[in-house]
């Protein structure tokens, strides 16, 4: 039904023939490749920029300027002020706290219960595998923003909340990706050899099966952080994302659309903000799976 | 603007519907622009019984529904029989006919109203339009449960056709000639045809306005309405909402909120005229009593004994009450902090972030709960909060009954009033018919809702419509758009 | 072929009879009782009353889920409380609206990903390779709402090429069809190259070439069918995304699809509107994943009904 | 016999990050019409790209740097690609070593092998259909009406390769190139596709040009051999005489690599070393460092085309006083 536009085609986009397998020299590939530095160097500054945010902000993000409002960026106001006088700089620059903490959690939570789902089933295969796949088709089935609506209305707005939910959301997609993956490597004959030498399931998971999805991993999750902030930023589009005053990127995108004619800058820097962060991330997902596919087509 | 439940008017709870249904029915009263006084319209008169239980109306002759049936007594009674019963599911209808037991029709022109008591607020919602229009029975029946998409009226326009999720196209009733008396143009209405077209997002109904696609925009939101005024090819048309535009709600039931100094210090701290210029662009009033002044029996000189902002009296208040500011700026009494959690819908996400940083200019800590509208109705109703916005809209003053009377907790009495004082008033403002006196008993109410501060009341907004100047000659009647005189510039 | 067939539609009752149970429970914790938000904040507590038990909300969950769910199997799928019509009505009213957008919106991401990904596995690795990718990326990390308030400001407001709410017309189709199609395209462009640059090293094409072949022939009948085997599921899962009515598009451009049908479902807490609104999407979703099945066997033959993974 | 195909000097050349790489460097033979015409080696030295040059079907890195290829006197080198289209399949057309993957797997055969006929005779419809089902009985494929209707991946290899070879002769070409054709096959089906060569060569007055590394497959179809080795042609002469009195030592030595029941039990001899990659010729004689009999002035310029006799020529300084053939 609704459906948060992103997340879903991501099975589309990285189609794994052979399990992508960490390399020893990853780190010296990675740093060969000028795509991954840029993006890495893009993300730490940004990062530094949230960590920073008290020193960087000219202003207090909350703080409400009764005469200038709704200005346009200005000296004192570079990015100018939203309708309650609040400088949007600041807010930018706080909101990268938020937006980046409420990403890397989702994505947790994406990461943990979505590996977990994913290797089980496929190691386990069999009548399991059935069930949790079925499962995972009524998620997928039930429109991811009925679900993020229902879960945030069940625990109620605040931005832990729309954490989850955008969390949750997207645990389907990414349980059936590490699937496929570790499906795959099950297949590779040599987890029957290390079986039919009498090895522990545990060994064999943690020796065979963890490293070989270990650059699916990476990649899926660096993908999964640009798709959590955008499911956010959707939430909060459609009013169930952070509370106010919290300066989240996506609340002030969504308070800007009602500026849209007569202060264009609100709607403006944070769609920008997003799109630049986000378009990093998924560029260096690109660049680790190009590293880590063994048939690149680079 | 949204799009309507149903047309049905006894069981539609959305007042677009009413506004639509407006153009495709007639009431029996009117209200009169200028001198706010009743007036005849599809009555021709009325009379009320020396002890106002028994209301006699003499129907209009000539009169005809949009399928045909003659309008008389016995439709009258057929209409208000429906609303009554139980059977219907009626909503606001019934509401504004509460007081009503029993109505009869002699004869094709009279139509008497008994009442168990008398009631005030009955005539004047006998002039609210769409809800108590005159329906046909026998379209009724024919339609069934898809009436709602088939009304039937004896009003200037009749439905033509309703496209789900677009747009609803009323044609003119060319044999219409009954209009209320004001009306310049006394035939059938100028326009052709009016079409409602659904655009659920403000920006994108301006935008719409702009690009020429739609001529007459409602409830413009006031920041837009300025840039209008200055635009030659647009009018502007404004009146007073008929009700409060914002007000903070306190639930008494809060241990701290029970505290009168804490809800004066709070009506204190909270400047009105910033929020004013802020959220609404300068385009209201401050308030200072629970009904603004464009509903009868307000009382003006609650603009003199209403709180005003003072910071230093509020503060003063709250350490009399036992308070001292700690080492973070909040106020804090035998080690807790004062903080309160406020619930707002999320379109007043604005004022309330303001309200927020006011209180803690005077050490009072707020967290800001956004909820979407259905979680925050069931909270207050329940209440399950401290702090909420709110704003409402009502004819009459007896909505004060519905908001403070003991007997409605769990209904709109959110802050739990339970005054008998108060309850005594409400029930006499309900039966006093003669309006001077009626007038006595509201501004004794409310004297005591502000001196116990239940609410700390922000601001009256109005409420505007921006027509393309295409248009000429849009009226307003009592709040809603009338095009019985419009005509379009070809 | 048919065996295959019939297990697919079994686990897709399945997971349909999984959906209804999951959203039934699911709407019903959501906190928010529909009379009230319908009789607004006017009602007095026995009106509230009088219509709960009219509509019957006040009979136990599992009484209401029993009766609702011996009811949808003749087809009646209760009326929406705020309309009070059959909800099956509500939803077909909007259907058309939603299938016309996400057609039209699929049709231009299918244009643009395919053409894009043919001309960047032409000029692989070179400078207009670079440009396809990097135009995949960004229109992946664009927040499509946004976009759609950009193209809204510069066409309909600054321009005036396009109009605005004034109905679903072709005029009116075009913004956001391309808002969603740019999304979407950026998955279909992805794969198409990739997978034409695989094709094209393929012996095949080799031999193709060497009986003389025209190159545009070599290209759309013998390279395409096969890069379009990855390509169709991609178009499939699009498909069912977009079937669903994406709600922030529509609210962006007024467009009365399903997507506001289901927000406003919510906000109203209608539910049987929403429990119908969510069962015609799961058996939407199920239906799609059957067709892209069975149409990819039409286009790979080497797919046996039945062994391919599902 | 008239010559059908005359190569002179080809040299194609490949881009590389460290310049280009000549895999080809001046290659001479002729291709008499109705002969079936041996090009032999070890694998990476330059045969197959020599067939590709033929017809220009090489990817975009690689191109013919000089030298001429003569079809019925005509220079192709230089013909534009949509005259090229004319002759690809039509009048010169190609099969190639592993069958598994020369199909598309999406198309039926009819399908495949009708496209050559409609784009070259323009023919159509039930005609055409026919036509197809003719050259599949031609090609030996048993129930060709079903196997018309058929997707490759239900055939076994050696039958994907008689499609290939019935796809191939569908415009009755005048000459074939079948690149290492039965390399990919297991032994009994490897002979079954040679006697089918040698039949339809016979029926259909094609010369073949057949690219093999595999010495036993030369001694049964080929009328005369190219032996090439890093990209230069060292011997050409006719097969009785390469297999009797080999003249230059890798050709021996090819020879003795080669199993045969003639030899019993001996132990086969193997070359030693690996055929050198373009960046390593040695400015001499590109074998002289495997070459067994190799002299100083192997080490330091390179022999040329030695004319032995009317049918021989060699590329080895042992040769020298024979006069040259330029």
């Amino acid at each position: 039904m609704a459906k948060l536009e992103t997340y879903k085609p991501i099975q589309a986009r990285v189609a794994p023939k052979d399990p992508i397998k960490i390399k020893s020299d990853t780190l010296r590939k990675l740093l060969k490749d000028k795509r991954a530095v840029v993006c890495i160097l893009f993300l730490v500054i940004v990062a530094l920029i949230g960590i920073l945010a008290p020193l960087l902000a000219p202003f207090d993000p909350e703080e409400q300027f009764y005469e200038s409002i709704l200005q346009g960026p200005s000296k004192e106001h570079l990015l100018g002020t939203d309708a309650i006088g609040r400088d949007v700089l600041s807010r930018l620059v706080y909101g990268v706290r938020v937006t980046l903490t409420v990403s890397m959690l989702a994505v947790a939570i994406t990461f943990f219960l979505g590996t977990f789902i994913g290797l089980l089933s496929a190691y386990v295969g069999g009548w399991l595998d059935n069930v949790l796949m079925r499962i995972m088709d009524i998620l997928l089935a039930l429109p991811s923003i009925i679900l993020a609506l229902a879960i945030v209305a069940i625990l109620g707005p605040s931005l832990t909340n729309a954490m989850i939910a955008v969390g949750v959301a997207s645990i389907p997609g990414f349980a059936r990706l590490i699937r496929g993956a570790a499906l795959s490597i099950k297949s590779s004959g040599f987890v029957e050899a290390s079986r039919s030498i009498g090895s522990s399931h545990s060994w064999i998971l943690r020796r065979q099966f963890l490293p070989n999805v270990a650059g699916v991993l990476l990649v899926y999750t660096t993908l999964f952080i640009g798709v959590a902030i955008l499911d956010t930023a959707a939430l909060s589009f459609i009013g169930l994302g952070a509370q106010p005053p919290t300066p989240e990127w996506g609340t002030m995108l969504s308070e800007g659309k009602n500026y849209m004619y007569d202060a264009w800058w609100l709607a403006t820097f944070p769609g920008i903000a997003i799109t630049i962060v986000v378009f990093s991330v998924n560029f260096l997902g690109d660049a680790l799976r190009d590293i880590f596919d063994p048939k690149s087509t680079r | 603007m949204q799009e309507p439940d149903t047309l049905d008017v006894h069981k539609t709870s959305m007042s677009i519907a009413s506004v639509i249904t407006n153009h495709l029915g007639g009431t029996l009263l009117t209200v009169n622009a200028d001198t706010n006084e009743i007036e005849s319209n599809l009555a021709e008169s009325y009379q009320v019984s020396e002890d106002g239980k028994t209301i006699t109306l003499k129907i209009r002759q000539g009169v005809t529904l949009s399928d045909g049936t003659p309008l008389t007594a016995k439709v009258y009674k057929d209409t208000f029989d429906r609303i009554l019963n139980p059977e219907t599911g009626a909503t606001v209808a019934a509401s504004l006919i509460g007081g009503i037991q029993e109505t009869s029709a002699p004869d094709e022109q009279t139509f008497i109203i008994e009442l168990a008591a008398p009631s005030a607020p009955l005539l004047r919602n006998l002039t609210s339009r769409g809800y108590l229009q005159p329906l046909s029975m026998a379209a009724i029946e024919k339609h069934g449960a898809d009436y709602g998409r088939n009304p039937v009226g004896a009003g200037p326009f009749i439905f033509k056709e309703w496209v789900t999720g677009q747009s609803i196209t009323l044609e003119r009733n060319d044999d219409y000639n009954w209009p209320h008396a004001s009306a310049k143009n006394q035939g059938k209405a100028y326009p052709d045809q009016i079409v409602y077209k659904f655009i659920q997002d403000q920006q994108t109904m301006l935008a719409a306005l702009d690009s020429g696609s739609i001529d007459v925009a409602m409830e413009v939101p006031p920041k837009d309405v300025q840039r209008y005024r200055d635009n030659p090819d647009y009018y502007v048309i404004e009146a007073e909402r008929q009700g409060l535009g914002l007000f903070l709600e306190m639930n008494l039931e809060n241990e701290t909120l029970s505290d009168l100094n804490v809800r004066k210090a709070i009506n204190m701290a909270i400047n009105k005229d910033a929020i004013i210029k802020a959220v609404i662009n300068g385009e209201g009033t401050p308030a200072y009593g629970p009904i603004p002044s464009a509903v009868f029996g307000y009382d003006p000189n609650v603009e003199s004994y209403g709180h005003k902002l003072n910071k230093d009296e509020a503060i003063s208040l709250l350490e009399q009450s036992g308070y001292t500011k700690n080492s973070n700026g909040i106020m804090e009494k035998d080690g807790s902090e004062l903080t309160f959690e406020l619930s707002i819908m999320t379109q007043h996400n604005q004022a309330a972030q303001m309200v927020q940083a006011m209180l803690k200019d005077v050490g009072i800590d707020v967290n800001i709960q956004s909820l979407e509208a259905g979680t925050l109705i069931e909270k207050v109703s329940q209440g399950e909060f401290q702090l909420s916005f709110l704003a409402y809209s009502y004819i009459d003053p007896d909505i004060l009954y519905l908001l403070f009377h003991s007997s409605q907790i769990g209904g709109l009495n959110h802050v739990r009033a339970q005054n008998s004082e108060l309850d005594g008033l409400l029930e006499k403002g309900r039966t006093t018919i003669d309006p001077e006196e009626r007038k006595q008993v509201y501004a004794q109410v409310q004297e005591i809702v502000v001196e116990n501060a239940y609410w700390a009341p922000i601001y009256a907004e109005k409420v505007f419509f921006v027509v393309n100047k295409r248009v000429q000659d849009v009226k307003l009647m009592n709040v809603n758009l009338d095009y019985q005189d419009s005509w379009v510039k070809q | 072929m048919k065996h295959f067939i019939i297990n697919r539609v079994l686990s897709g009752i399945l997971v349909i009879f999984g959906i209804s149970v999951f959203s039934f429970l699911l709407i019903h914790f959501i906190p928010g009782d529909p009379v009230k938000i319908m009789l607004g904040i006017n009602a007095s507590p026995e009106q509230v009353e009088k219509l709960n038990h009219h509509l019957g909300l006040d009979k136990p969950l599992l009484v209401q889920y029993w009766q609702y769910i011996t009811n949808a199997f003749q087809g009646d799928f209760g009326t929406s409380l705020k309309t009070g019509r059959p909800v099956l009505i509500e939803i077909l009213d909007r259907f058309p609206e939603t299938v016309k957008l996400a057609i039209f919106g699929l049709f231009v991401a299918v244009v643009i990903g395919v053409s894009l990904g043919i001309v960047a596995a032409k000029f692989k690795d070179s400078f207009i390779d670079k440009m396809c990718t990097a135009f995949a990326t960004l229109g992946i990390s664009i927040p499509s709402f946004w976009l759609g308030i950009l193209l809204v400001l510069v066409f309909s407001v600054k321009l005036a090429w396009f109009p605005i709410a004034n109905g679903t017309g072709f005029r009116d189709l075009i913004l956001p069809a391309f808002t969603l199609g740019v999304v979407a395209s950026t998955m279909i462009m992805r794969l198409t190259r990739n997978g034409m640059v695989e094709v094209l090293s393929n012996d095949y094409i080799r031999t193709a070439r060497a009986k003389g072949l025209d190159d545009g022939l070599i290209l759309f009948r013998h390279a395409l069918r096969n890069v379009l085997i990855p390509v169709v599921t991609v178009i499939g899962l699009q498909l069912a995304a977009l079937l669903g009515g994406t709600v922030i598009i529509e609210q962006v451009f007024n467009w009365p699809g399903l997507g506001t049908l289901a927000i406003g479902a919510i906000m109203s807490r209608d539910f049987p509107l929403i429990q119908g609104i969510v069962l015609f999407m799961g058996v939407m979703y199920v239906t799609i994943n059957i067709l892209v099945d069975v149409l990819y066997s039409i286009i790979d033959p080497r797919v046996e009904m039945g062994t391919k993974e599902a | 016999m008239s010559n059908l195909l005359v190569v002179n000097g080809l040299t194609t050349q490949f881009e590389s990050k460290n310049g280009p790489l000549t895999v080809v460097d001046g290659v001479d033979f002729t291709l008499k019409k109705g002969e079936v015409l041996g090009l032999v080696g070890e694998s990476g030295c330059g045969k197959s790209v020599t067939s590709l040059s033929i017809l220009q079907l090489l990817d975009k890195y690689g191109k013919i740097s000089s030298g001429e290829v003569l079809y019925e006197n005509t220079n192709l080198v230089n013909k534009t690609e949509k005259e090229m289209k004319k002759i690809r399949g039509k009048e010169i057309s190609m099969i190639f070593q592993d069958p598994m993957n020369s199909l598309n797997p999406v198309l039926t055969i009819g399908k495949q092998i009708g496209e050559v006929i409609e784009k070259h005779e323009k023919v159509k419809g039930a005609k055409l259909k026919q036509k197809v089902v003719d050259l599949l009985n031609l090609g030996g494929i048993p129930r060709a009406d079903e196997i018309f209707h058929e997707y490759p991946h239900r055939l076994s290899g050696g039958m994907k390769q008689r499609v290939m070879i019935a796809m191939a002769i569908a415009c009755n070409p005048t000459m074939l190139i079948a690149d290492e054709p039965t390399t990919a096959l297991d032994v009994t089906i490897q002979a079954q596709i040679l006697d089918l060569l040698r039949s339809l060569k016979d029926e259909l007055d094609m010369s073949i040009l057949l690219i093999t590394h595999d010495l036993g497959v030369v001694a049964e179809m080929c009328d005369r051999v190219v032996v090439m080795y890093a990209g230069q042609v060292v011997e050409t002469t006719d097969t009785r005489t390469l297999l009797r009195n080999p003249r230059h030592p890798y050709t021996e030595g090819l020879i003795q690599a080669t199993p045969h029941q003639s030899k019993g039990k001996s132990r086969l001899k193997s070359i030693v070393g690996q055929v050198p990659t373009p960046d390593q010729y040695s400015p001499g004689c590109r074998f002289a460092d495997r070459c067994p009999k190799a002299m100083d002035i192997c080490q330091s310029n390179v022999p040329p085309l030695f004319e032995i006799d009317g049918q021989t020529s060699c590329r080895c300084w042992l040769y020298e006083m024979k006069e040259e053939v330029i």
